[in-house]
């Protein structure tokens, strides 16, 4: 109940700050372009006045703020989801207008630029949805990316096979969520130490062999194949969603099967039923005859082979060659997603699938010409996230034991 | 009965396991060193012709690396004078300030059940504060020192504190949160550095102006050596943390509400207010560690003025065991891996990334003495 | 089947649990295990489920040696627990709860929650509990939750079953279910071990009773031996079974609640118009079953509760609106519901635990700083005082056996200067022993002149020890009533009937 | 690692060493060029060499470290990459008269960023912008869509001016053809808007910023990130017709660039390499000569910049010769590039 005021009151401030863009809302239109050359049903460029646009949402907004506030204050309820949902879209729609008022924004690249950056994210937080459902904490994320993306390239480059190349990554990134599972449930050493200390030691041994055996062979070991991007006949044609999710390499369309295969059996399997069991009370689960550690092991092992696979598309599912510290603290983002989505596969995607928005956000705009510093602009994932989270999200509860070692007396 | 078990415990886990520990790390290090080095190569060719050469190769390069970690680290005993020869140990000792003073600050979250890996962005907070006091404040020393520590502190204990707000407002996961601050930090003293507000106007680069002589820590053996005052500021950081969490009453609260919420709250503990108190005092800490860096070593404002101690503060505190004679044992370790490194690298040319492999697993193996004990064949701890 | 236990050693550190301990049940027989809190109880029927290891002794099933690597063999053997401590996943709906471990599964592991839901239904129906199988545990009341747990058990249909206290957190009603369940079981030639605290109870379904005391066997006990006999057994004393009050002398009017409504997170009501004063030296006694506003109402007078309307007054201060703090400040002793959860923080000592809402006051603290000789004292003086069984006044509050934790709290409530005493279930899983010290303790608040609320399930303890009852009914309170009032009547006003 | 140093020159008892700074020596570009020089002169000099790389999160504590242990390694030059180590070359250079120093990318300064100039300091800079003019003209000649385009990894000065010499490139082609070739990522004036990764690791940013520039229209991109530029040469073979111009040094002979060495339309080259050759050469037969007199800056007179020769893309008809024009104009300076470091 208080959490819904706060969002309504959040909301409102929101409003009333896009009441103040519309009132300095440029005239100049912004062109929007929906169709790409592959679609089939060729949607037309349409020009869109900011003042018109910032009016509609200013207006969209306070009613959607005013009407949550009503809900907490009168019925205690909390906002529904579909409220804050039309709120984001609100908000971001009327940015985006301004933002781009006078130039020309291509749905289509802004849309396909942010999945391929949400990839590893969203890979990286399925590590953490079946780590943490499970009761192991898992910071070692970037870990397994970076283990995941350097293997894949290596392997990738020796057999010159791009399939031996990804089954590299998913069991580079299992090793390292092996030692995670070894040390924080067999040595019961502190699960959030392993975490960060393994990512230290991937990067020591990535940058290590990357420089002491990559570099100074490259075109053996450090120059695999590429994944090319595959257009699915139709879906690939349906307008502006069609080239975000339907043009993309294997790896990507690995991801969407993955997603969906976590999902169910997190949710919908014994498997799943068990496994949660033991993240949230492993001495209940251990009282009806389940395997707590097996259990931990495996899902940790096969969240952290996911991972791996994250890793790959940071080398052979965008730029083949592994760099050093490539993945740049992507794991610490998928970890933030992990949480922002409520510890659900799904939800967490979404979460990674908009910080990625964000991110290409700033690259679009800067190519045609940004009205703010790039560092400015450079923070807009970050800070947004921070206002959803404060401002919508709100208290989110993980798995209870995820943390806590399970000792038997 | 109490005591020989503490007895028991000290000689079988800690002591002796963490010498095993680093011990083995060093072990493991050893191997990747060897793979690395040139002559090791070269000798392993012929292998089979003269297998000695190999095993030299392998003692030379091995133990030339750590005796050159150990030079530049602890003490130099090549160098010509006494005096130079402890240098390397003051290094050590300066890098280990700032790492401790941040591993403080995130051990006194740790202990209140709150994961802030915001010790990055509460770093540059604190370094940039301290950092504009220490340039463009004109006053009398005995004003403008003890401002630009404060201003770090300050600045630490704001951007953590915020957290601390965002938490006990709204319910926003602090892991989050401290993980997005770290990078609008990053960004926001990157944007500062090319503005007016921190930019040295004749520079073309983003850099600072340097802090004021009268607001420099005093070095403590002269300019020869590295080591300032700020070594006292963290000591006396590691008593106070130790009086905050053993002997103080909101100490007391935040662990309690470490460990159970609920019965803090029953208990009429004001939840909301010490999750903001906490994360303000975990900030100041990495903010005085900013403030060292800015007026102990760095002396002008760059980019990377945090390092890579944000991350570092992290093993450093549950190293420690969150606990502060733990967390200064682990920052010192960390300052002298780091003043190790170079002359590791300079005098041996042993690729500078082993020394964060080997930093890691000395971290894992201390962690787990039972795998040590186990790889050692030591006897194991009775249990009591 | 036979069980058999033969010379069972448990140990937790210097701390033994059980020593040598040895005990036969027969099939259909219904055999009680009794002993003060601490004695071993829960230990030796966790070293049975396979959840301990024993250090010494064997576990016999029908003659056959044993050897129970963890709870998966021993249910695979044919034991089932119902545990002291629910083991219950809180996030889980009751039908998942029911089921894990043992899931009915469709093609590829694919769950089958619809047959678990029918599962769960018909056996509530059997056993005359009503439970809706897609509630979210966690949500349920105590009671409930209870119920939950038996029906765990009693799925598995397990060949030895094990009640540990059990009836602890049951409404008589549901009790009289429980041990006509049991008399079932045992028609069924089920061995059956019970623990409680309840003699009533004992002697009712008792076939044979083994009474422990500090981790040893102190010698079986007859049904038909009077209830005084199997205490003084237990504890090694005589005890005193009812609670001897003088008539209270009534102070002024301390304590009022005065139209009182009170709404839930999720906004639906959960008081309704509630009034009740309490006079300074008196005991008003909140009876009703688990669940119906009682929680609620004990929260909104510590001031947990947000969102109210009405009045609540302690001498003459309004209470609504004030934080935690400032009402605990102004004398109010509480002793949660739960103790586990609201009571105690289980990895703090027990010292620790003893200053959790004074740990800023004097003498605890001087200034900013705790005292941690004076706090060391207070703890040593309490745990004599309460005579709570640890090791040490180090020992955790999570190393405590359930009765001991109860203790830690109430030592810790009634050891500060009160103006008013709210206590839920203050009793709940006590031995015979603490029961009568603890009643004391209330009665002697009591006649120290400050007016006393206790919230009960137990209607022997309402009427012990309450001047006056208030029955509540599904957040309201259906009457207010003399002490002697019969159990018939107040039983039916419990359940909403009169 | 390098291959055991070439028994064919005799070694001398002359110790060449060199800091880098966060980028590491294996960056592919800045740093590696600069250290691909050292690596010579114990070729061709038979010096001996020992290096420090500062971690990827350097201090200027790092730096002077670094350097302190070259110091104590007894080296007799040490050359120092990037301007972030500009006042620990300078403090040690004070502590230090009888060792000789090159500093690249930066001179000395004081504390207040007045000019600094020691005798045993030799600054080394490139007016890069005078390359970049010529790399502009060139992608602007050849862009079919009328659209280039240009990022950095950080918006630093030693970042923008490559961009900010591409831009006039451009716009001087524009004006000599009536054309209008526009320049993505660097829209306006101000440096500070302009495009930016963030970063300079993350090659999958490089690609996805480059895909959103062809997407818009560029057909050629100027990436001036380090090795984050790889995502850019990997850009171009998802998109026939779109080319990658390289930074520091030749990408074209670069192994990390090798994928895509049929796309790349020329390298603005910084001649690091030749130039610590040289200094250390100067220290080996004692002619070396420090202070902001005997500074060296390359530029394209000096060969110390230039653009990479034609390789596998051909430049339209006659273009190659209008670029000699130009070279020539801004050689004998009828031709002003504008750039952060004209005094
Ligand atoms: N170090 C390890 N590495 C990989 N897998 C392991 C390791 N230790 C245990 N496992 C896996 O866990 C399984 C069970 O381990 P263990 O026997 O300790 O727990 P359990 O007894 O099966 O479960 P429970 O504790 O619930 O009884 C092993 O069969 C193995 O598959
Ligand atoms: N995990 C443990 N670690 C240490 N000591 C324990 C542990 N579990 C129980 N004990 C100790 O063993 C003794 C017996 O505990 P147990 O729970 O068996 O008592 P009980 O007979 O069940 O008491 P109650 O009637 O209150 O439930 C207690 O003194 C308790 O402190
Ligand atoms: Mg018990
Ligand atoms: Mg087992």
């Amino acid at each position: 109940m208080r959490q819904s005021r706060k969002a309504s009151i959040t909301m409102l401030a929101l409003a009333v700050f896009s009441f103040v863009l519309w009132a300095m809302a440029p005239a100049t239109a912004t062109t929007i372009k929906v169709a790409t050359d592959s679609d089939i049903i060729k949607l037309p460029d349409f020009n869109v006045s900011p003042m018109l646009v910032s009016a509609i949402s200013a207006i969209v907004m306070l009613g959607v703020a005013l009407f949550v506030g009503w809900l907490a204050v009168k019925k205690n309820r909390k906002a529904p989801r579909w409220a804050i949902v039309l709120f984001g879209l609100a908000f971001v729609v009327q940015a985006l207008v301004l933002l781009f008022s006078g130039k020309t924004m291509t749905i289509s690249d802004l849309l396909r630029g942010s999945l391929v950056l949400a990839v590893p994210l969203i890979f990286g937080s399925m590590a953490g949805v079946l780590s943490e459902r499970v009761g192991v904490v898992n910071i070692a994320i970037e870990g397994q990316l970076l283990a995941g993306a350097f293997t894949s390239a290596l392997i990738a480059s020796i057999t010159h096979s791009l399939w031996l190349g990804l089954v590299g990554a998913l069991i580079a990134g299992a090793a390292v969520s092996w030692i995670l599972a070894v040390f924080s449930i067999k040595y019961v050493v502190d699960q959030i130490i392993v975490g960060v200390v393994l990512n230290v030691l991937v990067i020591g041994l990535t940058s290590f062999f990357f420089s002491t055996v990559m570099q100074a062979n490259q075109s053996v070991f450090n120059s695999p194949p590429r994944f090319d991007s595959i257009a699915i006949p139709l879906l690939s044609q349906i307008p502006v969603l069609g080239p975000m999710l339907f043009t993309q390499t294997a790896i990507v369309y690995l991801m969407y099967v993955a997603l969906a295969a976590v999902y169910f059996f997190m949710f919908k399997t014994r498997w799943g039923l068990r496994v949660r069991a033991v993240g949230e009370y492993p001495l209940a689960a251990d009282t009806v005859g389940i395997k707590v550690y097996r259990t931990r092991y495996i899902s940790v092992v096969i969240g952290g082979a996911l991972a791996g696979l994250g890793g790959a598309a940071f080398t052979l599912g965008s730029v083949g060659a592994f760099g050093d510290k490539m993945t740049n603290g992507a794991g610490y983002i998928a970890l933030a997603a992990l949480i922002f989505g409520r510890w659900n596969p799904i939800l967490a995607a979404l979460a990674g699938l908009l910080f990625g928005f964000a991110q290409n956000l700033q690259y679009v705009l800067t190519a045609v010409g940004s009205p703010v510093p790039s560092e400015l602009l450079l923070m807009l994932p970050y800070a947004l996230t921070v206002v959803a989270v404060a401002g919508l999200v709100g208290k989110v509860t993980g798995p209870a034991s995820a943390g806590k070692p399970y000792i038997k007396s | 009965m109490k005591n020989n078990r503490i007895v028991r415990e000290i000689l079988n886990t800690s002591a002796s396991t963490t010498v095993f520990a680093v011990l083995a790390s060093f072990i493991v290090g050893g191997v990747l060193i060897a793979v690395a080095n040139q002559d090791v190569q070269t000798a392993v060719g012929y292998f089979f012709n003269r297998p000695g050469d190999t095993f030299a190769a392998l003692w030379n390069a091995v133990s030339g690396a750590y005796a050159a970690m150990f030079r530049g680290a602890i003490y130099n005993y090549n160098a010509h004078d006494f005096a130079n020869g402890i240098s390397p140990i003051t290094d050590t000792l300066a890098f280990a300030t700032p790492i401790t003073l941040a591993g403080l600050g995130l051990a006194v979250a740790f202990r209140s059940g709150l994961f802030n890996i915001g010790a990055n962005g509460q770093i540059i907070f604190g370094a940039m504060l301290s950092g504009w006091v220490a340039i463009y404040v004109q006053a009398p020393v005995y004003v403008l020192f003890p401002l630009a520590v404060l201003a770090g502190l300050v600045g630490g204990a704001i951007w953590g504190g915020l957290v601390g707000l965002l938490k006990a407002t709204t319910g926003a996961n602090e892991v989050i949160v401290t993980i997005m601050f770290n990078y609008i930090a990053v960004y926001l003293l990157g944007y500062l550095l090319k503005t007016p507000v921190l930019k040295a106007p004749q520079s073309i680069n983003p850099v600072s102006l340097p802090v004021q002589n009268d607001a420099k820590f005093p070095l403590l053996f002269g300019s020869d050596y590295r080591l300032h005052a700020g070594f006292f500021v963290m000591l006396a950081a590691v008593a106070f943390v130790w009086w905050l969490l053993n002997r103080s009453t909101i100490g007391y609260q935040f662990r309690a509400l470490g460990h159970n919420p609920d019965a803090s709250k029953v208990a009429g503990i004001n939840i909301g207010m010490t999750y903001i108190l906490v994360m303000a005092i975990s900030g100041a800490l990495s903010g005085l560690a900013g403030a060292s860096q800015i007026l102990g070593t760095e002396r002008v404002l760059t980019t990377g003025v945090a390092a890579s101690y944000g991350i570092d503060a992290i093993t450093v505190a549950l190293l420690g065991r969150s606990k502060p004679l733990g967390v200064l044992a682990a920052g010192i370790l960390f300052g002298a891996l780091r003043a190790g490194a170079v002359t590791m690298q300079a005098n041996q040319n042993v690729p500078s990334e082993i020394v964060l492999v080997v930093q890691s697993l000395i971290v894992l193996f201390i962690a787990a003495p039972p795998l040590v004990r186990a790889m050692f064949r030591l006897p194991k701890v009775v249990k009591a | 089947m036979k069980l058999e236990l033969r010379g069972i050693t448990k140990r937790f550190g210097a701390m033994v649990a059980n020593d040598k301990v040895s005990l036969t049940v027969q099939p259909g027989e219904i055999h009680c295990l009794l002993g003060e809190n601490g004695a071993g109880k829960s230990t030796l029927m966790n070293v049975l489920y396979g959840l301990y290891q024993a250090d010494e002794g064997e576990i016999l099933l029908d003659d056959e040696v044993q050897k129970f690597a963890g709870p998966g063999e021993a249910m695979a053997a044919g034991i089932g627990m119902v545990h002291q401590h629910f083991m219950l996943i809180p996030v889980f709906t009751v039908a998942e709860n029911v089921i894990l471990g043992h899931e009915p599964t469709k093609f590829g592991g694919v769950l089958d929650l619809k047959q678990a839901r029918d599962k769960v239904r018909e056996l509530s129906n059997r056993f005359g509990f009503d439970i809706d199988p897609d509630a979210i545990v966690g949500e349920l009341p105590v009671g409930v939750q209870q119920r939950v747990e038996i029906i765990k058990a009693l799925i598995s249909d397990a060949k030895v079953l094990v009640f540990d206290e059990p009836t602890a957190v049951l409404t008589p009603q549901e009790t009289d279910e429980l041990m006509a369940i049991m008399k079932q079981l045992r028609q069924a030639g089920h061995a059956i071990v019970f623990i409680t605290h309840k003699l009533r109870e004992v002697k009712e379904v008792a076939d044979r009773i083994t009474v422990l005391r500090l981790g040893k066997v102190v010698g079986e006990a007859k049904p038909t031996d009077t209830a005084e006999q199997l205490a003084s057994m237990m504890v090694g004393r005589a005890v005193d079974l009812d609670v001897n009050k003088g008539a209270p002398k009534l102070g002024k009017k301390a304590f009022v609640v005065e139209g009182l409504n009170a709404w839930n997170e999720a906004g639906t009501q959960v008081l309704f118009d509630v009034s009740l004063d309490v006079h300074e030296g008196e005991i008003l006694v909140i009876a009703g079953v688990q669940g119906n506003g009682q929680t609620e109402l004990t929260e909104v007078i510590l001031g947990a509760h947000a969102r109210t309307t009405g009045k609540v007054s302690l001498d003459d201060q309004d209470l609504l609106g004030k934080s935690i703090k400032q009402i605990l400040d102004l004398g109010l002793g509480f002793v949660p519901e739960d103790r586990t959860q609201d009571g105690l923080v289980g990895e703090f000592t027990i010292a620790e635990n003893l200053i959790l809402d004074r740990s800023d006051r004097k003498p605890f603290a001087k200034g900013p700083s705790i005292q941690p000789k004076v706090v060391r004292e207070f703890a040593q003086e309490k745990l004599k005082q309460y005579d709570i069984r640890a090791q040490s006044i180090d020992s955790t509050a999570k190393q405590l056996s359930g009765g001991n934790q109860q203790k830690v709290v109430l030592a810790r409530e009634l050891s500060r200067d009160l103006r008013l005493l709210v206590a839920s279930q203050p009793t709940r899983g006590l031995d015979v022993g603490s029961i009568e010290f603890v009643h004391d303790q209330i009665i002697a608040a009591r006649d120290s002149g400050i007016p006393v609320v206790i919230v009960a399930t137990e209607l022997d303890e309402a009427t012990q020890l309450g001047d006056r009852i208030a029955v509540m009914y599904r957040g309201k309170i259906v009457g207010i009533v003399p002490a002697d009032t019969p159990r018939t009547v107040l039983g039916q006003m419990m359940a909403g009937v009169a | 690692a390098s291959g055991p140093s070439t028994p064919t020159v005799t070694p001398i008892d002359y110790k060449a060493c060199m800091v880098s700074d966060a980028g590491g020596f294996k960056d592919a570009s800045f740093n590696e060029e600069a250290y691909n020089g050292l690596k010579e002169a114990v070729a061709t000099l038979g010096v001996q060499e020992a290096k420090v790389q500062s971690p990827e999160t350097a201090t200027q504590t790092d730096y002077v470290n670094g350097i302190q242990a070259m110091v104590d390694e007894g080296c007799n030059m040490i050359v120092t990459v990037g301007f972030n180590l500009a006042s620990a070359t300078r403090d040690a250079a004070k502590a230090h008269p009888e060792i000789n120093f090159a500093l690249i990318d930066s001179s000395l300064s004081n504390d207040d960023y007045s000019p600094l100039s020691l005798p045993n300091v030799k600054p080394i800079q490139y007016d890069t912008a005078q390359a970049a003019f010529l790399a502009g003209y060139l992608a602007a000649a050849t862009s079919k869509s009328g659209k280039v385009s240009t990022y950095g990894g950080m918006l630093f000065p030693s970042v923008t001016i490559f961009m900010d010499g591409f831009k006039q490139g451009v716009d001087y082609y524009n004006s000599e053809k009536g054309a209008s070739v526009s320049v993505l990522g660097a829209t306006g004036s101000d440096s500070s808007k302009w495009s930016a990764t963030g970063d300079f690791s993350d090659q999958t940013k490089g690609k996805t910023l480059t895909e959103s520039f062809f997407s818009q229209g560029a057909d050629i991109v100027l990436p001036v990130a380090g090795p984050v530029g790889i995502g850019s040469g990997q850009a171009t073979l998802d998109h026939s017709g779109t080319y990658v111009i390289g930074v520091d040094s030749d990408w074209y002979n670069i192994p990390a660039h090798a994928a895509y060495k049929k796309n790349i339309l020329t390298s603005i080259e910084k001649k690091m390499a030749s130039a610590v050759l040289a200094v250390i050469k100067s220290g080996v037969d004692k002619t070396f000569m420090g202070g902001d007199a005997n500074q060296y800056v390359g530029t394209l007179s000096n060969g110390g910049v230039m653009i990479a020769p034609e390789h596998d893309v051909m430049y339209p008809a006659g273009v190659q010769a209008e670029l000699d024009a130009i070279a020539a104009k801004i050689k004998d300076g009828s031709l002003v590039v504008k750039s952060i470091y004209q005094k």
